[in-house]
């Protein structure tokens, strides 16, 4: 049997699928369909310092491959998160990664102090959010403002930091090394596109938000190659998302470059996707001959 | 475990009234766990996200849950599209479903529309304690008026274009009920408007009134907020509460119509 | 009956749909399957000073809602353009944009004198294709090099110049608004996001030039978002394009902002797309009264 | 109007090996236009890009077309699902097909695998002076025996693991077939390797040789450049050439094998 674990920046995941922030809550929901342990980790949803009510519905649209969505942060903040649902979650036996989005780096800061003294494994830093006034995606645009949460952060966390990107920008390579530079432990890959969807009838846009961000099928081809610009232009490990639904996407993302995947829309479609894809990728590693699925990572041969 | 994904076999597919859809479903887990009020998340083709329908009858013994659907869209069509013997992937039993205490009460059922199946349930449970008031476009439109009254209910039909029953809206029919009826519970499902109106209409005279709100959803089982409706909080505040874990149903006066 | 006409900057297109570059040829193809007399305008193949050999195969994959594709630019030069392609779909009486990619500023400009010598209705500026190593997107991800371009392009183009964004951009409203200020007469958007398909059984990259462009579907709320943002910033007009397969999107990008609109990949799987929407469009203008098609552009009611 | 779009029914379906598939659909335009080694591209479902199916056979009276395929992938596994009855939508004739010129010239036909549908009617047309070898795995995925026999044509079976015919590879058994028959003209279609194969053979002793490529395709009718393969310019440059349109049928001596 293949080795399905992966040393993601220190944390030892027991295999590389990690449910995506937003998509899974805290596990406690999904955990009523098959026992949230079989997952290499969890991805909390995006805590901020204060509780936030998040944006007006309709949140959520569909589209051709795709979803919109404009949730916006709704969170009950960063302490109810450390003593309501880290406890739960963290008992079921997985990696827990905390999911944090600031208005200010100091807003960052704190809570990347606060969740310092948790349990928590890892620290993604959301500076990629689309669907908030303040802070959020703004944070991931410019190499400089990128630097400078990622390093003021790691100044004050003793937890390893990911950086989670936005692909809302020119060169997402130019902004993994600007993290990387910067401190970052780790790297994940791709939040949202920015979308909008239109009811011709109306004339109204269909989000309450105007604006959400595109996931799903989709974007897996955006996804997939900025995993690999990002991979080629750093060191640390990226954790690559966008898109994955099935087994083979997963696979594809690590041959692109990453060390583990997260699934976030495909959990709506298939409650037990991400189980599925943990037993494609093994089946996978096993028919190849593959000791361990590290092996898979980075290994595609450019043309 | 509480929710569970199955794949059940269509047994019993009909047109109720032109592009309304009954269908019957062979699905013993969720049919044995499943409560009046709960609703199912179905996969529709290749569309990635499931759609939502209210359960509209359970029968544990023979495993089969009931919907009525009408199409709407994408999805729905291509529910529609399906035959006896094709299998659906279903999720569920899901939500929040309506409180069912004491049938000895007065229950008065108001549903709109395609608000109206999820209501059977409760008719069954008050049987001759309850009154239906349903409203439809028109005559045509009509669903379920047998099967409220095989459940033993009282039934008023309304219709906006007068072509059956009361000419007029099941808020107009409800307060001429209330105005000479006794009623200690109401129950509504329908388009938004028409809740409101039913809920105020409850809240100033005191009784209790529980009500279906209805959402585009992601998840359909609490992980990723997108289904939130407004609801008033402890202190008044307005927030953001999931309809598809803390509802579809909801005691009225939580929901802040205005958000 | 609505008129169906719309003037993009001083040119008369018979009707707002137009066949996108890269997809249609010069249009002789598909007038195989009806006369492309019927069409608004025909946004002819990609142009560049010299001939071009384009891209090693495969050029073309599908992914979930899309395709991408890395043409990378075959062509068989401006002059032979001029000569041999112009003159026929001329004839046909569509509007016909040349659309031209160079390698220097220099050579976006020799092009556009040559083609203001001939009866070519607009020029399109496409400072945007991924898929060549040179020029094509680098001159269009920064808003100094779009405003060069441009101005420079203006200076010796006696033809309207349309400048044709990429969305592979953090801020396409700073890029268009760039394009505007340098005097461009009208932008078109958007051109493909850069995305990348891998085999997992050979660990290749599917397209033999590893990445490609992302089109259809799967990029439409994408591209109505940025039709919209630009719409905002600018006063010139903006061609609506990405991923419209049905009249309903066509409706939905003029009421972000459109005044016309590109159809590309939905010609793939379907040859009379272009002429459905059309119809779609017309019987829609029909449907709400309208005096003009016109009166849909930009109609959206933001919330 | 050279292309037609046609949505055609499909009137006859058969499992001729495990995974291949034989239909005959009503088609009534395109196969009055219809020419050996063109093909017709398909819809698939859902999925985006048509699917390109050389044409096997064409009676433009009774305006069927005959296609034969194998699942390779989703799109053709969508299209084997297809029963009597359903419709497809069509386009076509597609590219530019064998030239057929003279039957009274000894013609040597080599098809590889799922490459050997197209080559039917080049049989067909030369009838008692064709050769038709053809090569598969295994004796199991052999298809079209008995059509070619039934042309008139002398054949000659290959298979890789010696299951049945000749146990090796075609290119193998052609060179043999050259060495003792007379041979004028050399058709060919399989996998890209084979087809190189045969075209050196027939290059070495200057037979005319048509080779149909086959190449991931766009819009199918020449206008995106997406379906190119290498061939020798005039001047003996490497140049890309459209498969749909100038193909997929070239000289092969016009084809860049190493492009
Ligand atoms: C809790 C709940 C119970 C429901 N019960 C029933 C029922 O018993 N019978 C019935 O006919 N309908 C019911 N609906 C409405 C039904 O879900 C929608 O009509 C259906 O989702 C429309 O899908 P579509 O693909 O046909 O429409 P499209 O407009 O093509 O759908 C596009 C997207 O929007 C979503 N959407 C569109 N309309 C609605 C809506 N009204 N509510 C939620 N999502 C929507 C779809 O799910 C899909 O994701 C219920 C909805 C909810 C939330
Ligand atoms: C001119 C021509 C004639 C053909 N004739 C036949 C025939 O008579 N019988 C037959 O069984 N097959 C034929 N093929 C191959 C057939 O088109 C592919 O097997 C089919 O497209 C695979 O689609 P899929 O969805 O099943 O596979 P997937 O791999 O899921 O397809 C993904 C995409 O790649 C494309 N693709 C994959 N493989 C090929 C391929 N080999 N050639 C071209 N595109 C491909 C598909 O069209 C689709 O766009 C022909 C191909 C060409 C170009
Ligand atoms: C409903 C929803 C909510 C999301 N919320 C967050 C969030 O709070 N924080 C975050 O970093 N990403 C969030 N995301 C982005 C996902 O984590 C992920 O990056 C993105 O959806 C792409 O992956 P997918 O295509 O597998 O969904 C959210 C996505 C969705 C669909
Ligand atoms: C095969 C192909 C070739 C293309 N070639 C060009 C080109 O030469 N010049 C250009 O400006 N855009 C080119 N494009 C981009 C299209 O014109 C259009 O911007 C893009 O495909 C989005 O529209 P769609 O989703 O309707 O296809 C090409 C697109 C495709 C699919
Ligand atoms: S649909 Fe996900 S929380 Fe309700
Ligand atoms: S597939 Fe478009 S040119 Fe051949």
């Amino acid at each position: 049997m293949p080795d399905m674990s992966v040393n993601l920046c220190g944390v030892k995941l027991k295999n590389p699928v990690i449910a995506a922030s937003g998509t899974f809550g805290y596990g406690m929901e999904f955990n009523e369909f098959y026992p949230v342990s079989r997952l290499g980790g969890v991805a909390c949803k995006g805590t901020t310092l204060k509780e936030r009510q998040g944006n007006p519905p309709p949140r959520i649209v569909e589209t051709d491959g795709g979803i919109l969505n404009s949730v916006g942060l709704q969170n009950p903040g960063v302490d109810r998160f450390i003593s309501v649902y880290l406890p739960w979650l963290k008992k079921q036996g997985t990696a827990v990664i905390a999911n944090i989005a600031g208005n200010t780096v100091e807003e960052y800061c704190e809570m990347a102090e606060k969740l310092s003294g948790t349990d928590v494994d890892i620290i993604e830093l959301n500076i990629s959010c689309p669907n908030v006034k303040h802070g959020g995606v703004s944070f991931g645009t410019s190499c400089e403002s990128v630097a400078e949460v990622t390093s003021q952060v790691k100044l004050r966390s003793k937890k390893p930091v990911m950086v989670k990107l936005t692909p809302n920008v020119t060169s997402i390579g130019d902004i993994a090394k600007a993290a990387e530079d910067a401190g970052a432990d780790a790297l994940s890959l791709i939040n949202t596109i920015t979308g909008m969807r239109i009811d011709i009838k109306t004339r109204r846009p269909i989000l309450r938000n105007n604006t959400g961000g595109l996931s799903g099928p989709a974007v897996f081809p955006v996804a997939v190659r900025m995993v690999r610009e990002v991979y080629k232009r750093v060191n640390i490990p990226v954790v690559g998302m966008g898109g994955i639904s099935k087994w083979e996407d997963a696979a594809e993302m690590m041959i692109a470059g990453a060390c583990a995947v997260q699934v976030g829309t495909a959990n709506f479609h298939d409650p037990f996707a991400c189980v599925k894809i943990i037993e494609g990728l093994e089946e996978f590693a096993k028919s190849l001959g593959l000791s361990s699925i590290t092996e898979l990572t980075g290994t595609l041969k450019e043309w | 475990m509480r929710y569970t994904q199955e794949t059940g076999v269509i047994i019993e597919k009909r047109e109720i009234a032109p592009g309304i859809f009954d269908v019957a479903v062979s699905l013993p887990v969720i049919a044995k766990a499943a409560h009046a009020g709960q609703f199912v998340n179905i996969i529709c083709g290749d569309y990635l996200l499931r759609r939502p329908i209210s359960i509209c009858g359970f029968d544990p013994e023979k495993g089969t849950l009931r919907m009525v659907f009408e199409i709407r869209g994408k999805g729905t069509k291509w529910l529609a599209e399906r035959e006896t013997g094709d299998t659906l992937d279903v999720v569920g039993p899901l939500g929040h479903g309506f409180s069912l205490v004491d049938n000895t009460k007065k229950a008065v059922i108001i549903g709109g529309g395609i608000g109206t199946p999820p209501l059977l349930p409760i008719a069954k449970f008050y049987g001759g304690n309850a009154t239906v008031i349903t409203g439809f476009r028109t005559a045509s439109a009509a669903i379920l008026q047998e099967d409220f009254e095989a459940a033993g209910a009282k039934t008023i039909l309304c219709t906006d274009d007068g072509s059956a029953g009361f000419h007029g809206f099941t808020t107009q029919a409800l307060e001429k009920h209330l105005g000479n009826n006794e009623c200690d519970i109401i129950y509504t499902c329908g388009p938004k408007v028409m809740m409101k109106g039913v809920a105020r209409l409850a809240e100033a005279r005191g009784i209790a009134c529980q009500v279906s709100m209805e959402e585009r959803m992601g998840c359909g089982v609490g992980a990723c907020l997108c289904c939130v409706c407004g609801t008033k909080g402890k202190d008044g505040d307005a927030q953001f509460t999931r309809v598809c874990l803390n509802g579809p149903v909801f005691d009225s006066a939580e929901v802040d119509w205005d958000a």
